[in-house]
């Protein structure tokens, strides 16, 4: 799986493609579920579903000389007439703001599903200069790591052990 | 700017610094030249509850070229490598690179060692340690390992230093005869990180012919990269315009770089071939190679 | 936490912070005012001191516990005895001053690298200063200073001991 | 010049290449600078800033700041609304600006809240514990999107619109009409990008209410202290009695320390409520991004020629970002500042010039950055566009130039525009730089380097100022005039305390103002003592920025000069026992005409003054003086630059430069360098690596110095300066000012040297900063295809 990356220091993307061994009614059903993303998430501390749509999720960091937690607040807005389920992941940690942008699109592919997920970071603060290159190795950690585990909880096997 | 307040311990000895990494674990830092951590925890980017100073093991901060190998100690800071006559004289590439780090009041304090360990992805020496294929030797409660290069720089900011290791020391093969290398490095102004960067280091054989090429080029991935096909393709070739130029072309092809205020992708994926062009055709003119250019 | 540094000659003992920063301490436990303030980044270069006689460091990056058992010279402790040091009186002498807030920082690092070179050329010159900005002066009348002042120096090491014939 | 007669060169205190008075101390880190000033029970403020270019404030809640360890206060917009602070007028009063953002953010860091704290990393530790919610909105960005009013960007204003103000001067219809008439014209856009001064040392204030006796005591890093004092007093309503202003040393200032910043107004406000002094120092994150900035003009350069290479109109239109107040520092007559002198040194039969200023979602600004007021957009405006037109015509760029000139004979010239211009030798002065480098041999050098394919250019700038504001029927900020002063007192024994209403931040007033008043007196400059930024002490005056002090400051300190000679005359008359018309100035002595041993020197007379005045006159010898200027002052110059470029990597080296500068009389060339290299230093950086920038979403993209490019020593070039003198006729000494001449002048002959060595690849022209990857891109054999 690789992340491709552009744009400008405090707006980076990422995008990437998963298939997974299920059928696309498993796929989506599984990840309309707020708390399966949650759970997909990487090095969550602690997470609490608030409603259908929403969780927060405290993640600890650890990039680099970066230690420390992190608050996520995430919002799944499910597109169900095309199967797109777009993710604003909104953090503050480090005196600064991230959000975080995803949007992964489910299709058939063969007897499996694809996911095709495209995400995007901007750093606002102090944090986007001084740490962007930090920021960066994070932000793409988070969001790569979520739909590998995705496709790894569907896959009924192990997630892989995040580097680092 | 002021750092979040933490816990403060001078290591005595290497043996007292892997007794305070394991009792603080992931919560310490190692404190070596800090010309990194530190502007990082003035803004609070790095808040590490417990700093361990190294500082005072005088006996890392050696240069010292013993059975076929410079050792550089994790105390040896950049102005040393900068100012050394040995380095100066049969270690071009190395003293290259310390005249280019960051700017030399910096220099004064900053460790090559530390530098490879912070691992940005567009630091200096860990381009410099894949074209000299270094190895990295850490200690850690269960003994001492060596990593080479290519093991060692595993993602931006991330190494195969454990939470409970200290890297010792870095270690550079004693180029043999007729070698020689070159680090370049294009910079906005003098303390800027690189917009891109390349190292080289090349064996002639008696025929003049390539017998070893070691190249890698900097702020084009997540880290240091070395251009293998660069390497494979100079390996047992004479040098010529074109055979640089291919090398050049191989670096474009490979280097995977973020747009930002230095540059954006395109411009950096051509400075990255610019780069190794001229470091090979730099580290050539040392062995007395010219009109290449 | 407990620390005891010699600055400019002088023993002091303090407690500090981990967390202060050693050009803090100068400035506001010692009250050394030299060493400035002008950036978080380690860029700029008006905090140098000087730590065991010959290495110029950023003191806005180094943190005071680190300078416990050393030795710093600032800005302060360049003119010895009512006289000033030839590195101050070349900056005078040469206009390489403006506004002055970058000047002890310049000072410092001048005087680590003439303790390492004491015959810098310009080219020199410019290299060792490059981690010190100056917004006011366009650096060219210092580099003229600090080649006045290495004359200067080379000339006082020289006097005191005449040639035995 | 004010005598005919010339003095012993000894005694001579003017033209001198004199030591500087305030070294001493800065040499021995002895300086007083803001932040070097402790006082008792001091508590320190830090700042919460929008991470948000555009938003709503929801919520904002101190409780957790409140309970962190040190933390005294917390306070926002709403709590400065309480106390009639939450807004104060912009430097010009047409606007007025937030101090505490209230209701909404209008840019990234604006200042949202202030953590007041009993030390600075306790402050810090509680500024990232103010919670603040925010409902971010669309920003806007640039001003062509601010032009089409989609999104009201201050809904607390009257008019619903982004558009600011229009302003225009000159004939439009005779302009447009002699330009679709000329033989040959020139049209490009030209940016001169968003920069920022950055002085070394960050802005910062100190209050100091004392409550006993009703004083506010403000420390300010001002290079304005009594327009500050002034200001404060209508903002506040204290007294203006009640308001000590104090500018210490100041650690540079280039315009950035004119304007009154939020940081002055809550630790102010903090030291009302809490009683005790609060101190403010900005990180220089907060310097880049809340501060003022300069520039951010995008200019349309129109030039009408005839074929012969005559030119024959001139049309500048220009699109204004001002960013979210109209902060600009301009004088209250002129929101384009000097704008007008956009004809330059050249001699336009008719032009005209217009300009639309926006609201941004950006930080507002628009200051005098070594610059007297937008004289810097224009020169660079009309320089770009002489080089164009010399490209089209195919001529020599120095031989355009030398044929538009403005004559010697021609001065005083009324410009177009409306300015008279004093004097100058534009011919002279470019001869002479030309001479200096070498001029034909370069291009013959070019030529050759053309054939073999190499890029090397050679760049020229001949640039007019207007500096020296004002005279005071144009000249006003607020309603106070532009006028400086002097106060000199004269002591028993001869030495001098002289105060200005200037504030030196490194030009060097304690030695140049001494050399002055020496100049005239007849005094030792080394016992004339300087002192200036204390508005208990010093006579009124609006400060130093836009080359202002030595036209405007220079010239009272030679008036209470001349005032208190003509007293010492009436003096020297009862010692020499003569009447005062048989006496004569001569050799800095009043001595009997006819009877050049009969004299008494000025120290003698200071005695008398105390100890045996003349009957029927005052004891005493002292004199202030409030200086009107009559005219403005107009430095002129010419500059060469040399570079190479390197294709590959997009590198440009600069190989020489040349600068030739006429600023009128020399008070010290020793200064007088200092100041042009300084300045060249600063063009050199906005040509190449300065600039402020935004991404579209309203981010700020050079927020510290790592990302604000700052030249050092190595990047920076080897000046080589000369002169050529012409006086000011109006001015008492003939000066003109020099400060900011090498800022104005200089980036547009760096550019036109790099767009000459481009030249043969068919560029015209390239927006600063010129990056190593734009200039790679214009040299790639396909750049002709993709630009």
């Amino acid at each position: 799986m690789q992340a491709h990356r552009r744009g400008d220091r405090v707006k980076l993307e990422y995008s990437g493609r998963e298939r997974i061994p299920a059928s696309t009614d498993m796929v989506w059903a599984f990840i309309n579920d707020p708390a399966n993303i949650a759970s997909c998430m990487p090095d969550v501390i602690e997470s609490k579903v608030i409603d259908a749509h929403t969780f927060d999720a405290v993640v600890q960091v650890a990039v680099g000389p970066v230690r420390g937690k992190f608050k996520f607040h995430v919002v799944l807005a499910p597109q169900p007439r095309g199967k797109r389920m777009e993710m604003k992941i909104s953090g503050g940690g480090f005196g600064s703001v991230v959000d975080l942008d995803a949007g992964a699109d489910i299709s058939n592919e063969g007897d499996g599903t694809a996911m095709d997920w495209k995400g995007s970071a901007t750093m606002r603060g102090p944090v986007a200069t001084i740490g962007g290159r930090v920021i960066d190795a994070q932000a793409k950690r988070v969001i790569t790591t979520t739909f590998e585990n995705v496709k790894a909880r569907l896959t009924n096997v192990p997630p892989p052990v995040p580097a680092g | 700017m002021f750092p979040a307040p933490f816990e403060y311990h001078r290591a005595g000895s290497v043996d007292e610094t892997l007794e305070l990494l394991k009792q603080f674990g992931g919560d310490a830092r190692i404190l070596a030249g800090g010309q990194s951590l530190i502007p990082a925890m003035r803004f609070r980017l790095a808040r590490p509850a417990v700093l361990v100073d190294i500082n005072g093991l005088n006996e890392l901060s050696y240069l010292r070229e013993e059975d076929g190998v410079l050792a550089i100690g994790a105390l040896a800071r950049d102005a040393a490598l900068e100012t050394s006559a040995l380095i100066g004289s049969k270690y071009p590439l190395l003293s290259d690179t310390s005249a280019l780090v960051a700017d030399p009041v910096v220099r004064q304090s900053g460790t090559v060692v530390g530098s490879l360990c912070h691992n940005d992805p567009a630091g200096d020496w860990g381009v410099t340690a894949l074209a000299g294929r270094a190895q990295i030797v850490v200690r850690g409660a269960n003994g001492t390992r060596t990593i080479a290069i290519d093991d060692f720089l595993i993602d931006s900011f991330t190494t195969a230093v454990t939470e409970n290791e200290l890297a010792l020391e870095v270690r550079f093969p004693t180029p043999p005869a007729r070698t020689a290398g070159s680090y370049q490095k294009i910079e906005r102004k003098v303390g800027d990180f690189a917009t891109a960067s390349a190292a080289a280091r090349i064996t002639l054989d008696e025929n003049g012919a390539i017998s070893a090429a070691g190249i890698a080029i900097g702020a084009a991935g997540p880290c240091a990269t070395r251009v293998a096909d660069a390497e494979l393709l100079l390996h047992g070739s004479t040098p010529t315009k074109e055979l640089i130029r291919a090398a050049g072309d191989a670096a474009r092809k490979i280097a995977d770089p973020a747009a930002d205020n230095r540059g954006s992708v395109e411009y950096k994926k051509d400075m990255a071939g610019v780069l190794v062009e001229r470091a090979i055709v730099a580290a050539l003119g040392r062995l007395g190679v010219g009109g290449l250019r | 936490m407990k620390i005891s540094v010699t600055v400019n000659g002088t023993k002091y003992e303090r407690d500090v912070e981990p967390r202060t920063l050693l050009v803090y301490f100068l400035r506001e436990s010692l009250g050394l005012t030299g060493a400035h303030v002008g950036c978080d980044t380690s860029s700029c270069g008006v905090c140098v001191v000087v730590l065991d006689g010959d290495r110029a460091v950023k003191a806005c990056t180094m943190f005071a516990v680190q300078a416990d058992g050393h030795a710093i010279t600032t800005v302060e402790g360049l003119a010895q005895g009512g006289k000033l040091h030839p590195l101050q009186q070349a900056f005078w002498d040469c206009h390489g001053l403006q506004c002055g807030f970058c000047t002890p920082g310049m000072l410092m690092t001048s005087y680590a690298l003439l303790a390492h070179d004491p015959h810098p050329d310009e080219a020199g010159i410019r290299e060792a200063l490059s981690g010190n900005l100056c917004r006011c002066t366009g650096y060219q009348n210092i580099i003229t200073a600090v080649q006045q002042a290495a004359g200067a120096l080379a000339l006082e090491a020289a006097a005191p001991e005449p040639v035995a014939t | 010049m004010s005598t005919t007669i010339e003095p012993e060169a000894e005694k001579r205190s003017m033209g001198q290449r004199m030591k500087r008075k305030e070294d001493p101390r800065f040499i021995q880190g002895r300086g007083r600078y803001l932040d070097d000033i402790v006082l008792p029970k001091m508590l320190h403020l830090a700042i919460v800033h929008s991470p948000y270019p555009h938003a709503r404030i929801v919520k904002i809640d101190k409780t957790a700041a409140l309970a962190s360890p040190g933390v005294v206060a917390v306070l926002t917009g709403e709590d400065l609304a309480a106390h009639g602070l939450a807004w104060i007028p912009t430097f010009h009063g047409y606007d007025k600006q937030m101090v505490l953002a209230v209701g909404k953010a209008l840019y990234q860091y604006q200042e949202v809240a202030g953590v007041i704290a009993t030390s600075r990393e306790a402050a810090l530790d509680g500024v990232e514990l103010v919670d603040v919610e925010y409902e971010p909105l669309d920003p806007v960005v640039s001003p062509f999107d601010a032009r089409k009013d989609e999104i009201l960007i201050r809904d607390d204003r009257e008019a619903k619109t982004n558009h600011i103000y229009h302003w225009e001067v000159g004939k439009r219809a005779e302009t447009d009409a002699a330009m679709a008439a000329s033989e040959v014209t020139i049209k490009q856009r030209v940016y001169f990008q968003r920069c920022h001064p950055a002085p070394l040392e960050p802005c910062g204030s100190i209050a100091d209410m004392n409550g006993a006796t009703g004083r506010l005591t403000l420390y300010l890093t001002s290079q304005a202290p009594h327009a500050h004092r002034t200001v404060v007093s209508l903002v506040t309503g204290i007294p203006e009695d009640k308001i000590h202003v104090i500018s210490p040393d100041i650690g540079g200032g280039f315009g950035n320390k004119v304007p009154v910043y939020a940081g002055y107004v809550v630790s102010a406000a903090a030291s009302v409520v809490l009683g005790v002094p609060v101190k403010w120092v900005e990180t220089r994150t907060e310097n880049l991004t809340t501060t003022g900035f300069a520039r951010d003009y995008h200019m349309d350069v129109e030039i009408g020629a005839r074929k012969d290479g005559k030119v024959t109109a001139l049309k500048v239109t220009t699109v204004a970002d001002h960013g979210a107040f109209d902060a600009a520092a301009d004088p209250t007559k002129y929101p384009a500042g000097l704008f007008g002198i956009v004809t330059g040194s050249y001699d336009f039969p008719v032009a005209f010039t217009e300009l639309d200023a926006y609201f941004t979602n950006k930080t507002p600004g628009g200051i005098a950055y070594r610059c007297s007021f937008r004289v810097t957009e224009a020169s660079f405006a009309i320089e770009r566009g002489m080089e164009m037109l010399a490209r089209k015509l195919d001529v020599d760029p120095a031989e355009l130039r030398l044929k538009n000139f403005v004559s010697k004979e021609q001065f005083p010239y009324p410009s177009p525009l409306g300015f008279v211009y004093d004097s100058g030798d534009y011919h002279q002065t470019l001869r002479k730089a030309l001479d200096t480098i070498g001029y034909d041999d370069l291009r013959k050098e070019q030529t050759e380097k053309r054939a073999r394919g190499e890029l090397m250019g050679i760049g020229i700038s001949t640039f007019t100022e207007a500096v020296g504001a004002g005279p005071s029927k144009h000249f006003d900020i607020m309603g106070i005039k532009m006028f400086d002063s002097a106060e000199i007192r004269v002591h028993p024994t001869g030495s001098a305390i002289l105060r200005a209403g200037t504030k030196s931040q490194g030009q060097g007033h304690e030695t140049t103002w001494a050399q002055i008043a020496a100049e005239e007196l007849g005094l030792d400059p080394q016992n004339i003592m300087v002192e200036e930024g204390d508005t208990d002490t010093a006579p009124y005056g609006l400060g130093t920025y836009a080359s202002r002090s030595t036209p405007v400051a220079g010239a009272a300190i030679a008036m209470a000069s001349r005032k208190i000679r003509e007293k010492a005359k009436k003096i020297a008359a009862h010692l020499l026992e003569a009447s005062e018309d048989d006496l004569e100035w001569v050799d800095y002595k009043f001595r009997v005409k006819g009877l050049p041993d009969n004299a008494v020197t000025m120290q003698e007379i200071a005695f008398a003054a105390y100890t045996n005045p003349a009957p029927n006159t005052e004891p005493g010898l002292e004199a202030t003086y409030y200086y009107d200027p009559p005219n403005l002052t107009f430095p002129n110059g010419a500059y060469l630059a040399v570079v190479d470029v390197d294709p590959e990597t997009g590198a440009v080296k600069v190989r020489r430069f040349v600068a030739i500068d006429d600023c009128g009389t020399v008070i010290n060339p020793m200064v007088v360098e200092g100041q042009i290299h300084g300045g060249l230093t600063e063009g050199f950086a906005i040509a190449f690596m300065q600039e402020i920038r935004y991404d579209e979403s309203g981010n700020n993209l050079n927020t510290n110095f790592t990302e604000y490019l700052v030249p050092t020593s190595l990047e920076t070039p080897h000046w080589e300066t000369g002169n050529t003198i012409t006086p000011s006729p109006h001015h008492p000494i003939g000066a003109k000012g020099v400060g900011e001449s090498p800022n104005v002048g200089s980036p547009a002959a760096f550019v036109n040297a790099v767009m000459d060595a481009l030249a043969p690849l068919g560029v015209t022209h390239i927006d600063m900063p010129l990056t190593r990857e734009k200039i790679w891109r214009a040299c790639k054999p396909t750049a002709g295809a993709t630009a």
